[in-house]
């Protein structure tokens, strides 16, 4: 039985697809271990390139040498796990993470080949079609989950189970902001194919950053979150917490777990570039129509992995220019913050969708262009400051000193008796009690 | 210290700005910083190929070395005040009447484990004939723990080795000797 | 998985048997029904007789009806409709076994989302075979109310959880009605495997005097 | 007792099951109620029990896949049984497993297939937004409060179920009574019904949404599925919204009503 070609084709894209995001995956740590470095005034890894010579390439051999030594290293298991879901877990997170490409676009379209039986042009695409490409996404993304959770508890390790329990707690709440940044999307492209939607922005030339600025920075913030990338990599907070979910966990099942994790952010960042920035779109170099030579598939596959390569270095930055956040300020910005603002960019974005026809039609297609851009803007400006006014815990990390007396009984008491009341004392009612004046600081 | 001792004193911090609880600012901020130190100049150098540059060679505590008279001799009396003060107990002399005679004792032998040795510069303080010192070659590698005893020999030839680069302290500090 | 060493599973674990009276009403009529069904079964001719019975002319081409895939012979062509329906059928079945059977309530509300799967699985038969979309809208509505069911639910199943400090949904027989046997819990012979036996280094500086039975005991590292 | 004419009638109706003798339902049903029983927990067990489950299992199983109707191609036969024998597998596995953690898994592998069979039965948003909603929410949440509730070791009340033996044959009656009336599917269709879907279909607007939709597999699903939900049953999903609402409203109240009832008797709150 001779497979067809089209089957052939989308075999072939699966494994150049696997092939480059493992060779990605690795060479993005390579270039994570130098941005670090390069922030912290260090050179970084320059050492290992082509064994057995002089030769250095800059440590572009590093990623081979850390890959042999953790897939050498021994593969301990430890006696009191749960086998099964113990050795389970970390397939199904990186099967979970691979199988999201399934549907996401890697570029445009390559020119007709005029090859008979293959349709023409080739998209950059394993499954083309696929009408609900962006839930497939979703979908897989909460399968996600599993492999942390899963992971966590068969480790049998109280440590493991916590942080399993604690980064699965922030993926699934940060799936619904997740969601609703995308939604606004989806209602302006009108379509759940992620194809349509860079086809969309090409065609208008405005990228969904600037029309809903809200729903970019939502979505955004959503994923580093289900990337966990600091500021939000509390799965792992190595430096405060045990490690998580992956405590247990040693040598090759380790370095799935990684690469899953790796995979989440170059997920993140395509997803990003797809929704957000245009994808292959290019203002005056990438045209936006499907006829195209092999000069211009050339240049949009170049903007696709330049934006998608920009990006990741933006979460390779922003690792080293914030401190992590604390798990209540991470639970209120997903509850508080980000989901109020994901649903006024949602509101926004059906309102001008909805009104488009007629506004266009009152002011002509321009003025009406300009309102359908100001609007979101507007909601933009007003619900940031908003949030920023309305929830101080979002971003005050100043600990509260009224909860912590009433939290503490005893210290409330002691408290209590020694300032007279049980209000918090300022620093003059303090040195007003050491002067043993019993009746001071009683205004309640 | 409890939380409700008197003598602790609680200060109120100042409450954030509005740009502070924006956000926005706080965030270009960060990321100016990062950026700053991303292309800004690296304080590590490729060691065996480059070698870091020291401040003042003077006050940088490397290797010991054993110094020499003006004629040759090793300048060390053997009075065990080095070896009295190491914190490590690194220094063990064996001293002998000494052939000379401008001094009682010398060391007959005269060894420091480099790998006790914190590199505290302490014998150097205590020595009354600034005979110990400590130069800066900061290199210091071997391929057993043997070879990390240094014995007087040894000690003597890093003296001859950096007598060039580091004249003794003694003299350009204004020694006395 | 280690074994149980729970205080609680050695005390209070139990044998399932439900009162004699009570089973001996009930065991005619399920006897009654599986044998009746059984006959049914063996009584219903074969496919073949059937079939041939079809009046091929009568039937328009199939280029007309393109949603009811229409064989030539003129026999629809309900296979995916007949396997799809077959599968929401086991699925409800077993949902039904389960709920019935299982005393963890996690498990019961398990089983009856299984229920509702094969619902969902059947009315998405039924939507592909008439080519419209009234199935798949109800399943959707079905989606919905179950994410509310297991909301409620899991609040309802946490509360029982926090009161007696077991999932077991025995634990409220009380609420039966007072006509209704008891269900009576025996002793539960212990699961194989034996007590694990935990690795002790050698102490340093003066040991410390340890509970060896918790240190035998323990589950977690 | 089914009275005699309800009976015949139901016989007669029946024609055949999956074109096949009845017998091969009768064993599968049969087979299938005695694995469930074995395979139930029953607290106390032979060695020879499970594995002798395993087998009756696989024997109905086989009748069941033998009951089946050939589809189109082979290729879709294997495909569909595949994603068949997953979902029945793995619900099997979810009601009698003893440990609930390994139950949720073998459901959320439930899952996986039934989205499978929606997935093949054209209905691709359905088998995806299966896997969102129940994988991605409902049991996830399932395992946490199961791995908080009850982090390590098996339950006593896992150990043992009640009436198993009665359970499983009510189940398999069940599914005995639904081949039955799934059997009666292979009567073949009067021609009238065929003409008047006919017309239906050339009757309807083209540009309506809520026509009759030549497959559902293809042809802008999404929109037409959007169009559909948001066009005849608009009130239903009014009212969906509201139910979710209210049962939003709800947990949380009984969530912190419970926490004042357990403050006031002095039991520990989580």
């Amino acid at each position: 039985m001779i497979p067809s070609l089209e089957t052939i084709a989308a075999l072939v894209k699966i494994g150049l697809l696997v092939g480059g995001l493992m060779t990605a995956a690795a060479y993005l740590v390579l270039v994570e271990r130098w941005m670090a470095a390069w922030v912290q005034d260090r050179k970084g890894p320059n050492r290992v390139g082509i064994p057995l010579t002089k030769i250095r390439l800059f440590g572009l051999g590093q990623p081979l040498a850390d890959g042999l030594k953790i897939i050498l290293k021994e593969d301990y298991t430890p006696s009191h796990v749960d086998r099964v879901l113990y050795n389970a877990a970390p397939l199904v997170i990186l099967a979970a993470s691979l199988a999201i490409f399934a549907a996401i676009p890697f570029g445009s379209v390559l020119p007709p080949l005029g090859i008979d039986g293959l349709p023409d042009p080739i998209p950059f695409l394993v499954a083309p079609g696929f009408s609900v490409g962006i839930l497939w996404v979703f979908a897989l993304s909460s399968i996600a989950v599993y492999g942390v959770l899963l992971g966590g508890w068969a480790s049998n390790n109280k440590y493991g189970f916590l942080g399993g329990l604690r980064s699965s707690a922030q993926l699934v709440a940060y799936e619904i902001p997740l969601g609703l940044g995308l939604l606004g999307v989806v209602l302006a492209a009108g379509s759940l194919e992620l194809d349509v939607v860079m086809t969309q922005q090409a065609n208008t030339g405005i990228w969904y950053a600037f029309a809903q600025p809200l729903g970019f920075i939502v979505f955004l913030v959503a994923a580093f979150a289900e990337a966990a990338r600091l500021p939000f990599d509390l799965p792992e907070a190595e430096q405060e917490l045990v490690g998580g979910y992956h405590t247990e966990y040693s040598g090759i099942k380790l370095l799935l777990f990684l690469v899953a994790e790796f995979l989440h952010m170059v997920t993140a960042a395509f997803l990003i570039v797809i929704l957000f920035l245009g994808g292959w779109h290019l203002w005056g170099v990438t045209g936006s129509g499907d006829e195209i030579g092999w000069g211009t598939a050339l240049i949009r596959f170049g903007v696709f992995s330049g934006k998608v390569l920009a990006v990741i270095l933006f979460f390779m930055l922003v690792r080293w220019s914030w401190p992590r956040f604390r798990f209540d300020q991470l639970m209120n910005l997903a509850w508080k913050v980000m989901l109020p603002l994901g649903i006024a960019n949602l509101v926004i974005v059906a309102i001008v969708e909805e009104f488009r026809p007629q506004m266009t039609e009152a002011m002509g297609a321009s003025a009406a262009g300009w309102v359908a851009l100001l609007l979101p803007w507007a909601v933009f400006l007003l619900g940031w400051i908003t949030a920023g006014v309305l929830t101080p815990s979002g971003t005050d990390n100043r600990p509260i000193r009224a909860d912590i007396l009433e939290d503490d009984g005893l210290f409330a008491a002691e408290h209590a008796l020694l300032t007279g009341n049980g209000q918090v004392t300022t620093e003059n009612e303090l040195s007003n009690t050491a002067n043993a004046d019993s009746s001071s600081g009683s205004d309640a | 210290m409890k939380p409700t001792d008197p003598s602790v004193r609680w200060i109120e911090e100042r409450p954030l700005g509005l740009t502070e609880r924006l956000y926005l600012p706080l965030v270009v901020q960060g990321l100016t910083t990062t950026a700053r130190h991303l292309v800004s100049k690296k304080v590590t150098v490729s060691f065996p190929e480059e070698r870091p540059t020291i401040g003042n060679p003077l006050i940088y505590r490397g290797v010991h070395r054993l110094n020499r008279d003006d004629d040759g001799r090793v300048k060390c009396v053997a009075c065990f005040l080095c070896a009295t003060a190491c914190p490590a107990h690194c220094i063990d002399i064996v001293a002998t009447e000494s052939p000379w005679p401008d001094r009682e004792k010398y060391p007959e032998s005269f060894q420091i484990d480099e790998l006790r040795c914190i590199f505290c510069g302490m014998c150097e303080e205590a020595c009354p004939v600034d005979a110990v010192e400590l130069t800066s070659l900061l290199d210091l590698t071997g391929k057993s723990r043997e070879e990390m005893i240094f014995d007087k020999e040894k000690l003597l030839s890093v003296y001859d080795m950096t007598k060039d680069a580091e004249p003794m302290k003694s003299k350009s500090l204004g020694g006395t000797l | 998985m280690t074994p149980v060493t729970h205080p609680m599973s050695v005390t209070s674990t139990s044998l399932v048997s439900a009162s004699a009276g009570l089973r001996r009403r009930i065991w005619p009529a399920v006897a009654g029904c599986l044998t009746a069904m059984v006959a049914l079964l063996l009584a219903v001719p074969s496919h073949a007789a059937d079939t041939a019975a079809v009046p091929t002319a009568a039937v328009p081409t199939a280029t007309a009806v393109p949603s009811m895939d229409l064989a030539p012979d003129g026999v629809l062509q309900n296979g995916l409709l007949h396997n799809g329906l077959l599968v929401g059928a086991l699925l409800f079945a077993l949902g039904l076994v389960g709920i019935l059977t299982r005393r963890n309530m996690i498990v019961m509300f398990l089983s009856a989302e299984l229920m509702l799967q094969g619902v969902s699985v059947s009315l998405v038969s039924w939507s592909r075979y008439h080519g419209d979309w009234g199935g798949q809208m109800l399943v959707i509505f079905v989606l919905t109310v179950a994410a509310c069911e297991a909301a409620v639910a899991l609040v309802f199943v946490l509360q029982a959880f926090s009161r007696t400090g077991r999932l077991d949904a025995n634990a409220w027989q009380s609420l039966r009605e007072s006509v209704l046997p008891r269900t009576i819990d025996q002793a539960l012979p212990p699961l194989d495997g034996g007590v694990t036996h935990w690795p002790t280094l050698t102490p340093a500086g003066v040991e410390p005097a340890h509970d060896e039975e918790a240190l035998l005991e323990r589950e977690h590292v | 007792m089914l009275p005699s004419v309800f009976a015949t009638q139901l016989m007669a109706e029946a024609g055949s099951v999956a074109g096949r003798p009845g017998l091969l339902m009768a064993v599968a049903v049969t087979t299938a109620a005695a694995s469930l029983w074995l395979l139930l927990p029953k607290g106390l067990e032979h060695k020879l029990t499970r594995p002798a489950g395993f087998i009756l299992g696989a024997v109905a199983l086989a009748a069941f896949a033998l009951a089946g109707r050939r589809l189109g191609s082979i290729g879709e036969e294997a495909v569909f049984a595949l994603v068949a024998l997953v979902a029945v597998v793995s619900a099997t596995a979810t009601i009698v497993t003893r440990s609930p953690v390994y139950a949720a898994i073998w459901f959320a592998m439930t899952l996986a297939g039934v989205s499978g069979v929606l997935l093949i039965l054209g209905a691709q948003f359905l088998g995806v937004a299966t896997i969102v909603v129940y994988a991605g929410a409902i049991l996830v949440m399932f395992l946490f409060v199961l791995m908080l509730a009850q982090p390590s070791g098996l339950a006593s009340y896992d150990r043992v179920s009640s009436e198993p033996m009665l359970s499983a044959i009510a189940g398999a009656v069940l599914v005995g009574l639904l081949t039955i009336s799934i059997g009666r599917l292979s009567a073949p269709v009067p021609a009238d019904d065929v003409e008047a879907a006919a017309t239906a279909e050339s009757d309807a607007p083209a540009d309506s949404v809520t026509a009759v939709v030549p497959d559902p597999l293809f042809e802008n699903h999404v929109a037409r599925l959007g169009g559909e939900l948001f066009g005849r049953h608009l009130i239903a999903v009014e009212a969906a919204g509201v139910l979710l609402f209210v049962a939003l409203v709800g947990a949380i109240a009984v969530v912190t009503r419970g926490e004042a009832a357990a403050l006031a008797e002095g039991r520990p709150t989580r």
